[in-house]
């Protein structure tokens, strides 16, 4: 069967693309948020995993609103990058691990989760930039990715994301194949980009949710959607993303390293790597 | 039904918002498309009719007024299509919804460094 | 509060939209199909519903595989038929009860499904022909679509759909209006197009399925989808539209009237008309 | 995993059709365009080309070979589009999948009125 290693978990700020096109990670205002991944790098480089489930939310590239899923599920060969309208460089497609999005996608729907699946997807920043601030030199897993809806409300609850990452990840564990398995999510944290409320960060609930996704990982689903946009902002929710992730690592974990920085963008970025003791 | 209280400056995209907004959501959506966005640029107003936006979208397109297309039932995701256009960044928006200047704006959000890592129980 | 007042469930076969373009009603092949709708009709008369709400499932107009819900529901102002590429007659745009499909998105959402909401929406043959048969001369009713997968599996179970209804009832009856709502399923019973099993048609197990609906509504979720396949054929397992109107009108019913019509195309053709008495 | 015993004569249209049948499933789709069909009726294997169709599907493309598609991958609401092109009912597929005529197929559907109409327990 194979193996969940652990979890990582990014913020997927657009303007990171940027950055790492232009060669600006010894930047004084990049630095801070680029050296947090250099531990990961080297962790990365030694539990050598073959393939990501992705957990991310898509920004209007693949999905409209006449389409919106809750949960979508990939199940593609190859995910193509695209063109997202702030002129970005568009990154190469990224392999799919299809025979792992079919057993996802069967186990899901056996367990009632509504799945929308998708033979063909185009995956926006939030899927890529993590891949590369993961692996900047190449990207040597195959992927799942599995989309969280934030842009059409209602959400999912923060309980059924969690209850969504503790479902995938016993499905990632019952695939019968001798992979190891990392598992992603990408987002947040606290940051609002819209209305008079725009800039608005939360740092002590920041920490607070890193802490709890190490010792405590269902702290966060006691909220309600509406309590955690109010917390961390109309963007911020995009945490449900590390939510699903930790959901998915099972049990105890260690913490191989946690970035936490203020600003990049509009955007508290953190990041954490786990490493599953299960 | 009970209503959540509502957040300060803070619009909650949900179905009545959606309905207000479709027309100029997809007006957005379709500019992830370089020829889109070339179309939109080379006649803004016959664009602008081709997906039916209403009075009050057009208003705040013309006046790149982002609160105004928030209200109008623009969503954020969509419209920061349109910011790209414009070549604004997010911090060019966050400074206008927030009627301070750009300088501000990024000195606020550097600032919010000094909150404490946790508040007192 | 909105009141339910029953549920209406019938087959779906294209080969009804061409009889009924060319007035084919009273001919040998058909009446005794027509004939099944008559004292429906008296019955809408009489208790003239505004809302429809149907469970129906596309057959690759609106939804291809690159993005394929489990269940979606619609929030559109109207509902466009369209061309499905056999030439039956397109039929006019339905209008849509966007407030009820609003208030079942939330409620469903809260409810932990995770449905794919549908602001804009093609509707095919499965939810043109059933209106069309209920009220032949023209649709008195504003609509809500809820489309259910039966493409590609793994499809949603028996129990989930039936699920689904009951979820989807208690909203409609939570909706602060004072709207009369019928519930309509279309689809099945038995049939089978595909593969050398084509033309299977199991005449016992769809009318024990008929009178389950009326006194144990419940009978046929004790079924895996395959069992279902494998006892209704291959498209026979659209009777979970059935399931799941049975699920949204509650508790005791009373048959207004039924029919079970072999066949028509490969289809034997289903109809019932129950009334609320909750 | 325990897979559920086979049906006769009954392709279930999961996960392995599904990859196997995408570029045909993703060529019916486009039939439900009259546009479509018309290019596929005026230069079929260049349409199929634009496609990708592997040479199985396009062999049972050609021969109409209803069976031949379902074994390529191809699921039967997407095939239907195809069938309707050619101007085939649901009973000319019947009758070709299980080796009858149109004729004797129908037979065998109005035979299904006299099952009984319950099972012995
Ligand atoms: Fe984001
Ligand atoms: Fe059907």
């Amino acid at each position: 069967m194979a193996r969940i290693i652990g979890g990582l978990t990014t913020s997927h700020v657009p303007a990171i693309g940027g950055a790492i096109a232009r060669g600006l990670q010894q930047e004084p205002y990049w630095k801070p948020f680029f050296d947090g991944f250099l531990p990961v790098h080297a962790w990365l480089e030694e539990v050598k995993p073959d393939v990501a489930v992705v957990f991310y939310n898509d920004h209007g590239l693949n999905f409209f609103l006449d389409k919106m899923p809750t949960f979508a599920v990939g199940a593609a060969p190859e995910y193509r990058n695209s063109d997202e309208g702030w002129g970005i460089p568009t990154l190469p497609p990224i392999p799919g691990e299809v025979d792992l999005s079919w057993h996802v996608i069967e186990q899901l729907v056996a367990r009632d989760f509504d799945v929308t699946t998708c033979q063909e997807m185009l995956v926006d920043h939030a899927f890529t930039i993590p891949l590369k601030l993961f692996w900047p030199k190449s990207c040597p897993v195959k992927t799942v990715p599995i989309c969280i809806n934030t842009v059409q409300f209602p959400l999912p609850s923060a309980r059924r994301c969690y209850q969504l990452g503790q479902a995938v990840g016993e499905a990632i564990r019952s695939w019968d194949s001798d992979k190891r398995v990392v598992v992603i999510g990408t987002g947040g944290l606290s940051h609002q980009l819209d209305g008079e409320r725009a800039g608005f960060i939360n740092k002590p609930f920041d920490l607070k949710f890193m802490d709890s996704l190490v010792s405590d990982p269902e702290w966060a689903t006691q909220y309600s959607i509406h309590e955690l946009v109010e917390k961390t902002g109309t963007q911020g929710v995009e945490l449900l993303m590390w939510l699903a992730t930790r959901g998915a690592v099972p049990g105890f974990v260690r913490k191989v390293h946690t970035n936490y920085h203020i600003p990049i963008s509009n955007t508290a970025a953190g990041m954490m790597a786990l490493e599953c003791l299960d | 039904m009970n209503q959540p209280r509502p957040i300060f400056g803070t619009t909650i995209f949900d179905g009545s918002q959606a309905r207000k907004g479709y027309a100029l959501n997809r007006m957005c959506f379709s500019f992830n498309d370089a020829a889109n966005r070339a179309a939109f640029k080379a006649d803004e107003e016959g664009y602008m009719r081709s997906y039916a936006l209403n009075e009050q979208q057009s208003a705040a397109v013309r006046g790149r007024d982002v609160l105004g297309l928030l209200a109008a039932g623009g969503n954020v995701y969509y419209l920061a299509k349109f910011a790209g256009i414009l070549g604004l960044d997010v911090q060019d928006l966050g400074a206008q919804q927030t009627g301070m200047s750009k300088e501000e704006f990024k000195a606020r959000l550097v600032r919010q460094n000094d909150q404490p890592a946790a508040t007192a129980g």
